[in-house]
């Protein structure tokens, strides 16, 4: 078993790994008991989906706002840190929701396991989350009255913001590229197999959310990192979906078609707006933030698509068996 | 102490590498189907001992399985396959009788559309018919056992072309087998399950067993998605993820787990895995001398994907045919890769944004 | 519990101290999977019964606490069932604890749609005095030949294959003495 | 045996496991047929031509066992000439009387004992299903009998056999049982192969073997085959009877039986047993042989336990206090009574006849129609609620406002809320220790029959009935303990096995029982259940710790002997006919019979004994002669008296067939028993006319998730789930006649009821062809009743009442139907489609079919047997029923 994993075989099936849309897989004739789904099919809810990407917009937003910190943008850093902690917020609301014992969620912090994406997930947030929240409590120092206890407040705040700023940001990558590995290490079908891109669609999305704040809240003048933000993480993220839509095989099918395959070319669509609009737009407001917009929808829908292409891999036996029975063919050609 | 370099994926013994330095020889189920006479007693039994709730009081039509797949609330399933292929039988179970064609195939594939509550969440879901009709279709040539699966099951057509037992091999029926086999968790090696559970509710036992901790659990649901044999899910109300315990608290007490303990014909057995799988090498080689080839184990090599199953089977036809995934593979197996993947998007997406703000003016 | 106590027992303490770095073994067992111990051990007291479904007799042994049921599993002594149980068997402890199980007497009346109440003692009492009000509305104390026939047809009963020798020895004693001819069970059927 | 009796089948398992093969006759295909090596599918009610072609193959080759037939069965004897066999008869033995519809079994004799056949005239024998009394032994033979030990006189048993079975060739099996020839011989031939010196066969039945109206033929056919081969009384032989109830024997050894007293000791019938006297010598046949001449001894004990003190040898032990039998007593008749309001009261002790029993509709119509009832169960079942939601209820039949029974349900405690003693399928008594207390109002029977016995003796302690003297000197004082005043179960089992009165020591065995009043015994085969003092019931003496016969586990009757005449598996001279198959023989050393098993022989009595002339009793069985409790010591091949309905077995069709019997004019067992009422109907069989209204076969039994009529198994979760929903059973074959889909509806009506279930379509299920044509079965589970956690109608709905004559058992393993898709009507309509039916079938309430074929004249001492035949019914005169397919409508 090579490094491609237990993915088939390039060439073998998915004729044609560049064809674009023709990929059609021969029919596949497969057993299963009763037609049944072999797999558990994920009991994630759509809050998980909407996690996907309310973390990731958290870390492109730290990103953002670091940038505008160090850079002197402030616009872009107030925007930043607010879409920081609001989307880390959600992130947290979201988790804990959709837990089957909301009350145990501090049981993630019994232990520390480099083999559960959701563990180390935990660790990040728990380090992510107070910086980001600091971070962006800083902010509130200006409406603090300048004496008294709140004046002492008023003027270590800054500071310590701008060292949280930068926290948040140091771990920000981490929180956006981990729930890639997240999906990827289960054993829903389309997931696993996608693991070397779903990082790489995760960070560019979460790059583009990150750009998207930026459009909307800076003025054009403090816009321009968000647009180059906002042309990277469109490249990251086209790259990557292109390639788990094409390069996967049969285990591409569940991303290329129903409610998986419309969000992901919704998502594709809405990045080439955003980044056209926000590279045709930099002069004017509207439509950066229009294209803002269309950035953070894109991100949503690439998210939920990418995860129902999973859910729906997992569902339909033949994404588990036609598979695994080609690798066992390869296996005994080689034997 | 250093994880094993197999902490991830390869030939291991699971107990000591996590952590019980005194462990007692890993445990295991050995389930036969070839004595198997599908009586659910292993059902039972377990519901009993552990408390689990009913599964729902539906009629599936999957031949007599009513239970339909593992749940959190059934942690061994007895499947039932009808076939109308050999099975050692000395003659025909229908030579000379004025049959038409089989049905099984059609009724698989109508029994695929039925569901019914579980309790649990994902459940039992609907089947496709085609797989199903397959599963229950004959086979062209001769079954000389596993490994030479390149023949296609005889399957001519869905049901409701015809009406059953019209228009499909009017020659008509002579064999037919009855497979029947109890599923449970696996126990695996490498755990997925085990693997990614962020709270540590479930964790390896001393006996090198897979228990979920019910104290601990808090109805994440990663573990479901993670597990490559479908067995673990959520019950619902409950919130919390369940799946056969292998009985840690009867094993700790010296006892038999309560489905092996009930097992009346021995199907289910329980012991020392290693001996268990020498048992199960002997078994299917005796099986093989009395003309049964299609006789084959299922997760007994410590090399195959999951590191080998604590909880193995013999097997009389493929795996998928039970419902059993062909060449399962941890998923732990990709995990450094998926991190270095994950680091250079990081990476990336750092650099993106250092560049970001550091390559324009405006 | 003491903070020592509590870091002692965190986990991930036990993960960066241990011998389970990975945390999923030895670390990560709770106190409650610590302490579990089956609860056949520590019953009051083990009852070495016989399955009440088919005839093959399997042997069971019946644990029991605080004069409840908990649980039910083959006799691993037995020559006869070597400590195996069928789905019903298995199925026993379900059975006697049964929530549907009908714990009181219920009595309806003649006519009566809904059932009643009744003290137990009381529906006794009443059989008994229907008892006699059978006999003695259908005594036969002879054929028409004078011949002795000593019975009533008023009454019949079935029912014995599911009871116990002794049970089924009073019944027949009772019956018979009562004149009670048309006494049948399962093996009639 | 996988399905209803998995655990016991493990041993099969074993068996397979160390080479055995094992076949599997079913009309379905089951989860036994799964694992056998060969699987027969039959047609339902076909058993006797198949196992006869199994004695024909056996005696056409020459394959028995030949030492162990000539010098343990009866193939020797020499029969009288005034014998004429069905094979001459067209299918009736001499002797039969078509006014009765029974025979007299005079010819049927040993030569030279043709007037000692017993009754003489068997009609009363069947009406108190005396047949019964021979479980513990057999019938009896006076005398010595005359032999050829060369098998060759025409009119010994061998020849006899030889001739009745010779039609009975595998083109006929196939021909009738829809056996294909091959396989019939593949089957033939493994059992004589694997039987003789070396190897011993096993023939294992479920009890839906007794479910015939030709049920005890059906298991003397299978003794005759293994007497043949040698495989009884040996180890890996026999004749298996799978019981379906925890103590089903024990309530058949101490009986809850309307025609036994315990120990088979037979209720007295007010003709034939007028004296004490007469009863017991009607037991013991003074002067014959075998172990039966101590009748006396065990009748005394037991009235003695009975009356106590009141019972003297002076006043014959209150004999007087016995009720009398007049004639039918059984509980089909019982029903039949409610219905007609003759019976009172009704007490339901863990039985549920509204789903269990046949034709439920006539169950539920009698309990509607009682003063009282009183349901003593664990859960809330359908015989106890019958009158609120029963079907009847749905068609208008009971009107609950209208319906008068008076109904008592109290909970019962169950089997570990109590102690006593089971005994299972192997005559086995097993002891259940007492667990926990029975909650709420629950009680043991044990407490409510003590109690209501001490409650009628005190209301009825100044009477100066006649009628309640029994009552009022019953012995009823049994020790109680706990706040319920429980009675001491012990104490029971100690008066079951019997003590000596005047010092209360417990019996050793039976021997000990005496005739004159100075021992009490409750249930003589019982004895020695408690010898020493002590509940060898109780026994638990683990199997890792004694031989793998474990006497010391539990305690079997008689005399702890787990193998019944086992001095078989030694040959005459006392040697184990092989050393692999040893298991009693005989020391000459110590000049004694030793081996795994307790000797069923007397133990110092050699090989070599022979009896003096004119010997009786015990002393009357030869050194060689194993079977102790037959009048001649024999295996009986050929059963002279004892069996009503034939010495030898003969195929008849079901009371319901499709199917012109192929063998004999007659059509069914001529001597079955019917019910001429109202209430009652059977479909229509050739040569009737309309027997293809009803063109199919149904036949039903367990699954293995469920128990008997549901009341322990559909009110509990974990089996309830397993098995849902009732179901019917086709094979693809008849759901493309009929129309039928998997899953879908279907509703099968028969001329008592309709019923509907789930269809599952299964390649398990298959069509035969039988005499040319092709039959349908269907296969129904009769689990399901309208209580409890899962519901559906009950297949017993769908059968009338017939029985077989020997035993009073009912034909309830076979009737015929018509199979339609959907779901039944409800309401009057369902009435009306069984109308329908009715009319179309010619079924007239009341009037059952002829018992006599029309055309099939018996060989008779009646002049005109067809015109004598007072039940034949109008139009049935002709052979022309339709053969092939379905009513056209």
């Amino acid at each position: 078993m090579t490094g491609a994993g237990g993915g088939p075989a390039p060439g073998r099936r998915g004729r044609g790994r560049r064809g674009g849309e023709d990929l059609a897989v021969p029919e596949a004739e497969f057993t299963s008991y009763y037609g049944r789904p072999i797999l558990k099919p994920p009991v994630w809810k759509w809050d998980i989906a909407a996690y996907l990407f309310t973390g990731g917009l958290a870390a492109g937003s730290s990103l953002l706002a670091a940038g505008g910190q160090l850079t002197g943008r402030p616009a872009l850093r107030r925007a930043g840190r607010a879409t920081a902690l609001a989307a880390v917020s959600a992130s947290a609301a979201f988790l804990i929701r959709d837990l089957g014992r909301p009350e145990r969620f501090h049981h993630m912090l019994r232990v520390a396991k480099p083999t559960s994406p959701m563990s180390v997930g935990t660790w990040i947030l728990s380090a992510y989350g107070p910086a980001a929240g600091v971070a962006a409590v800083a902010e509130a120092a200006v409406w603090l009255p300048e004496r008294g206890p709140f004046g002492l407040v008023r003027r270590v705040l800054p500071p310590v913001g701008r060292a949280a700023g930068l926290a948040a940001a140091a771990t920000a990558p981490a929180l956006a590229t981990y729930t890639g590995v997240l999906l990827a290490s289960t054993a829903v079908p389309s997931w696993h197999e996608a693991y070397p891109e779903l990082p790489v669609i995760f960070a560019g999305s979460a790059l583009a959310g990150g750009a998207g704040v930026g459009l909307i809240a800076a003025p054009c003048a403090q816009a321009g990192p968000a647009r180059r933000m906002a042309v990277a993480g469109a490249a990251l993220e086209l790259v990557g979906s292109h390639r788990v839509e094409t390069r996967l095989g049969l285990l591409s099918e569940p991303y290329r078609v129903g409610t998986a395959g419309r969000l992901l070319r919704a998502g594709r669509l809405l990045t080439a707006a955003g980044v056209v609009g926000g590279l045709l737009g930099r002069r004017s407001r509207a439509v950066s933030a229009l294209s803002g917009a269309a950035l953070l929808a894109a991100s949503v829908a690439t998210r939920f698509g990418i995860f129902h292409g999973g859910v729906a891999s997992a569902r339909d036996p033949k994404y588990t068996v036609v598979p695994q029975r080609q690798r066992l063919a390869e296996r005994r050609a080689a034997a | 102490m250093l994880p094993d370099p197999n902490s991830l994926y390869g030939p291991l013994d699971p107990a000591p590498e996590a952590g019980w330095s005194a462990a007692p020889p890993r445990m295991g189920f050995f389930t036969d189907a070839s004595v198997c006479i599908g009586c659910k007693a292993c059902e039972v039994a377990c519901k009993e001992w552990n408390g689990v709730p009913d599964s729902g009081f539906d009629l599936l039509g999957m031949s007599y399985d009513n239970t339909g797949a593992l749940t959190a609330n059934s942690w061994r399933h007895v499947a039932f396959v009808e076939q109308p292929r050999p099975a050692g039988h000395r003659t025909p179970p229908f030579a000379g009788t004025p049959t038409g064609g089989s049905v099984s195939a059609a009724s698989a594939a109508v029994a695929a559309g039925t569901a019914g509550p579980t309790g649990t969440a994902p459940g039992l879901l609907p089947g496709a018919p085609e797989p199903a009709a397959r599963m229950g279709a004959a086979r062209t040539g001769e079954d000389t056992g596993p490994g030479t699966d390149d023949r296609a099951p005889e399957f001519l057509g869905m049901p409701g072309a015809a009406p059953p037992g019209r228009g499909t091999g009017a020659e008509g029926r002579a064999d037919f087998r009855w497979l029947m086999m109890s599923d449970v968790c696996k126990h695996c090696t490498h755990a997925a399950c085990l693997d990614v559970c962020p709270t540590g509710s479930l964790f390896r036992t001393e006996f090198g067993t897979v228990v979920v901790q019910e104290d601990i659990c808090n109805g994440c649901g990663y573990c479901v998605s993670a597990c490559p044999y479908g067995v673990i899910d959520q019950r619902k109300g409950d919130g919390r993820a369940w799946k056969c315990t292998l009985c840690y608290d009867r094993l700790g007490a010296g006892m038999t787990p309560a489905c092996a303990q009930a097992c009346p014909t021995e199907s289910i057995q329980y012991g020392v895995v290693d001996e268990l799988r020498e048992r199960a090498a002997a078994r299917v080689a005796t099986l093989h001398e009395r003309g049964v080839p299609e006789a084959r184990l299922y997760g007994h090599d410590p090399n195959d994907g999951v590191g080998g199953d604590g909880a193995f089977f013999l097997l009389l036809d493929e795996p998928e045919v039970y419902g059993l995934p062909p060449d399962p593979v941890v998923t732990t197996r990709d995990l450094p890769r998926m991190w270095r993947r994950a680091g250079l998007a990081a990476l990336a997406m750092a650099a993106a944004t250092v560049a970001a703000f550091a390559g324009g003016s405006s | 519990m003491g903070l020592r106590t509590f870091i002692e027992g965190w986990p991930v303490y036990r993960q960066l101290t241990g011998s389970d770095p990975l945390g999923r073994g030895a670390a990560a067992q709770s106190a409650r999977s610590a302490e579990l111990t089956a609860r056949t051990e520590t019953a009051d007291g083990v009852a070495r019964s016989v399955c009440p479904y088919c005839a093959v007799g399997c042997g069971q042994r019946v644990f029991h606490a605080d004069n409840t049921v908990t649980q039910i599993e083959g006799d691993p002594d037995s020559p006869i069932s070597r400590g195996r149980l069928c789905p019903k068997g298995s199925a026993s402890k379900s059975l006697v604890t049964s929530p549907l199980r009908q714990t009181t007497v219920r009595y309806r009346r003649p006519y009566a749609t809904e059932w009643e109440d009744l003290d137990l003692d009381v529906a006794v009492d009443m059989i008994a005095d229907r008892i006699i009000a059978a006999r003695a509305q259908t005594w036969e104390d002879s054929d028409s030949e004078g011949r002795p026939l000593n019975r009533t047809l008023g009454i019949s009963s079935l029912g014995g294959a599911t009871l116990d020798n002794e049970e089924n020895y009073l019944i027949k004693k009772l019956f018979t003495a009562m004149g009670a001819l048309q006494i049948e069970n399962q093996a009639r059927i | 045996m996988a399905e209803a009796h998995p655990v016991g089948f493990q041993w099969v398992m074993e068996a397979k496991r160390r080479g055995a093969k094992v076949f599997h006759v079913d009309p379905r295909f089951t989860r036994t047929s799964a694992v056998a090596d060969t699987y027969l599918p039959i047609r339902a009610g076909t058993d006797i031509a198949l196992l006869g072609g199994v004695v024909n193959h056996i005696l056409t080759h020459e394959l028995d066992f030949r030492e162990y037939v000539l010098a343990y069965t009866n193939a020797a004897t020499i029969v009288s000439e005034r014998f004429a066999d069905t094979e001459d008869g067209d299918g009736f033995f001499s002797g039969f009387d078509p006014e009765t519809n029974s025979y007299v079994q005079d010819s049927w004799q040993y030569e030279g004992h043709e007037d000692d056949s017993g009754s003489g005239h068997t009609a009363d024998e069947r009406d108190s299903a005396a047949g019964m009394r021979h479980e513990s032994h057999g019938a009896q033979v006076a005398g010595q009998v005359r032999r050829d030990e060369t098998l060759r006189h025409p009119r010994c048993v061998y020849q006899i056999l030889k001739r009745h079975f010779a039609r009975y060739t595998p083109e006929m099996v196939e021909r009738v049982c829809g056996i294909d020839r091959e396989k019939f011989l593949e089957l033939a031939r493994a059992w004589t192969e694997n039987s003789g010196r070396e190897r011993t066969g096993c023939l294992i039945y479920s009890v839906g073997w007794t479910q015939h109206s030709v049920g005890v033929q059906y298991i003397r056919t299978g003794a005759i085959i293994q007497l043949l081969l040698g495989n009884v009384g040996r180890p890996g032989g026999g004749v298996l009877a799978l019981r379906g109830h925890a103590s089903i024997q024990g309530s058949t050894d101490i009986p809850t039986l309307f025609n036994l007293l315990p120990g088979y000791l037979p209720m007295p019938h007010h003709a034939d047993h007028p004296t004490f006297d007469e009863w017991v010598d009607s037991i013991r046949h003074p002067g014959q042989k075998g172990f039966w001449g101590n009748a006396r001894a065990y009748a005394a004990s037991l009235l003695k336990a009975y009356w106590g003190d009141a019972a003297t040898p002076e006043n014959d032990f209150c004999y007087g206090y016995l009720p009398r039998m007049t004639g039918d007593h059984g509980t089909y008749q019982q029903v039949l009574n409610m219905i007609d309001g003759k019976v009172k009261g009704y007490f339901l002790l863990g039985q549920n006849p509204a789903v269990g029993s046949a034709h439920g509709r006539a169950q539920r119509l009698g309990m509607a129609n009682l003063d009282w009832l009183v349901v003593r169960d664990l859960f809330m079942i359908e015989s106890a609620t019958f009158w609120r939601n029963g079907p009847e209820v749905a068609t208008g039949e009971i009107v609950p406002t209208e319906c008068r029974t008076e109904v008592f349900f109290l909970p019962a405690a169950s089997h570990v809320e109590k102690e006593g003693t089971f005994t299972q399928t192997q005559r086995l008594l097993q002891w259940r220790e007492k667990a926990v207390d029975p909650p709420g109002d629950a009680r043991s029977e044990l407490w409510f029959f003590y109690h209501l016995g001490r409650r009628l003796r005190e209301k009825l302690a100044d009477s100066a009935h006649p009628r309640d003297r029994a009552l009022r000197d019953l012995a009823w004082d049994y020790p109680t303990h706990g706040p319920h005043a429980e009675p001491r179960a012990e104490a029971v089992l100690r008066e079951i096995n019997g003590y000596e009165v005047a010092t209360g020591r417990p019996l050793s065995t039976f021997a000990e029982a005496r005739d004159d009043g100075s021992t009490a015994v409750g249930c003589w085969i019982y004895a020695g259940v408690y010898a020493d003092g002590v509940n060898q019931a109780a026994r638990r003496k683990s199997r890792h710790e004694q031989d793998w016969v474990a006497a010391e586990w539990g305690w079997a009757w008689p005399a702890n002997r787990r193998t019944l005449y086992n001095r078989a598996s030694a040959d005459p001279e006392g040697r184990p006919w092989s050393e692999r198959k040893r298991y009693v023989w005989w020391d000459p050393e110590k000049a004694e019979w030793t081996g795994y098993d307790v000797p069923d022989f007397e133990k110092t009595k050699p090989p070599t004994y022979r009896p003096p002339e004119g010997a009786a009793g015990p002393e009357g069985i030869a050194g060689d002669d194993p079977f102790v409790m037959q009048g001649d010591g024999k295996g009986w091949l050929y059963a002279p008296s004892g069996v009503l309905d034939g010495p030898l077995p003969t195929h008849y069709e079901p009371a319901e067939s499709p199917v012109r019997n192929p063998l004999y004019r007659q059509q069914a067992n001529p001597t079955r028993k019917v019910y001429a009422h109202p209430v009652n109907s059977v479909n229509p069989s050739p040569p009737q006319e309309h027997s293809q209204v009803f063109p199919y076969v149904f036949t039903v039994s367990r699954l293995t998730e469920h128990h008997t009529a549901g009341g322990m198994s559909r009110t509990v979760r974990p089996l309830a789930e397993l098995q849902p929903e009732m179901f019917v059973e086709v094979s693809p074959e008849l759901a493309a006649e009929v129309g039928l889909a998997q899953l879908g509806w279907a509703h099968l009506v028969s001329g008592r009821a309709v019923i509907e279930a789930r269809v599952l379509v299964t390649d398990r299920l298959t069509p035969l062809r039988v005499d040319g044509r092709v039959i349908h079965q269907v296969w129904l589970p009769y689990h399901f009743g309208f209580q409890g956690l899962v519901t559906g109608d009950s297949a017993n709905d769908l059968f009338g009442i017939t029985l077989d004559p020997n035993v009073l058992i009912q034909e309830s393993k076979i009737g015929t139907c018509d199979v339609r898709p959907g779901r039944r009507p409800t309401g009057p309509a369902l009435l009306d489609l069984v109308a329908d039916y009715q009319r179309r079938a010619g079924i007239v309430a009341g009037r059952p079919g002829p018992a006599v074929t029309p055309g099939a004249p018996p060989p008779t001492r009646a002049a005109d047997p067809t015109g004598s035949d007072p039940t034949r019914a109008d139009g049935t005169g002709t052979d022309h029923g339709d053969r092939e397919g379905r009513d056209a409508s």
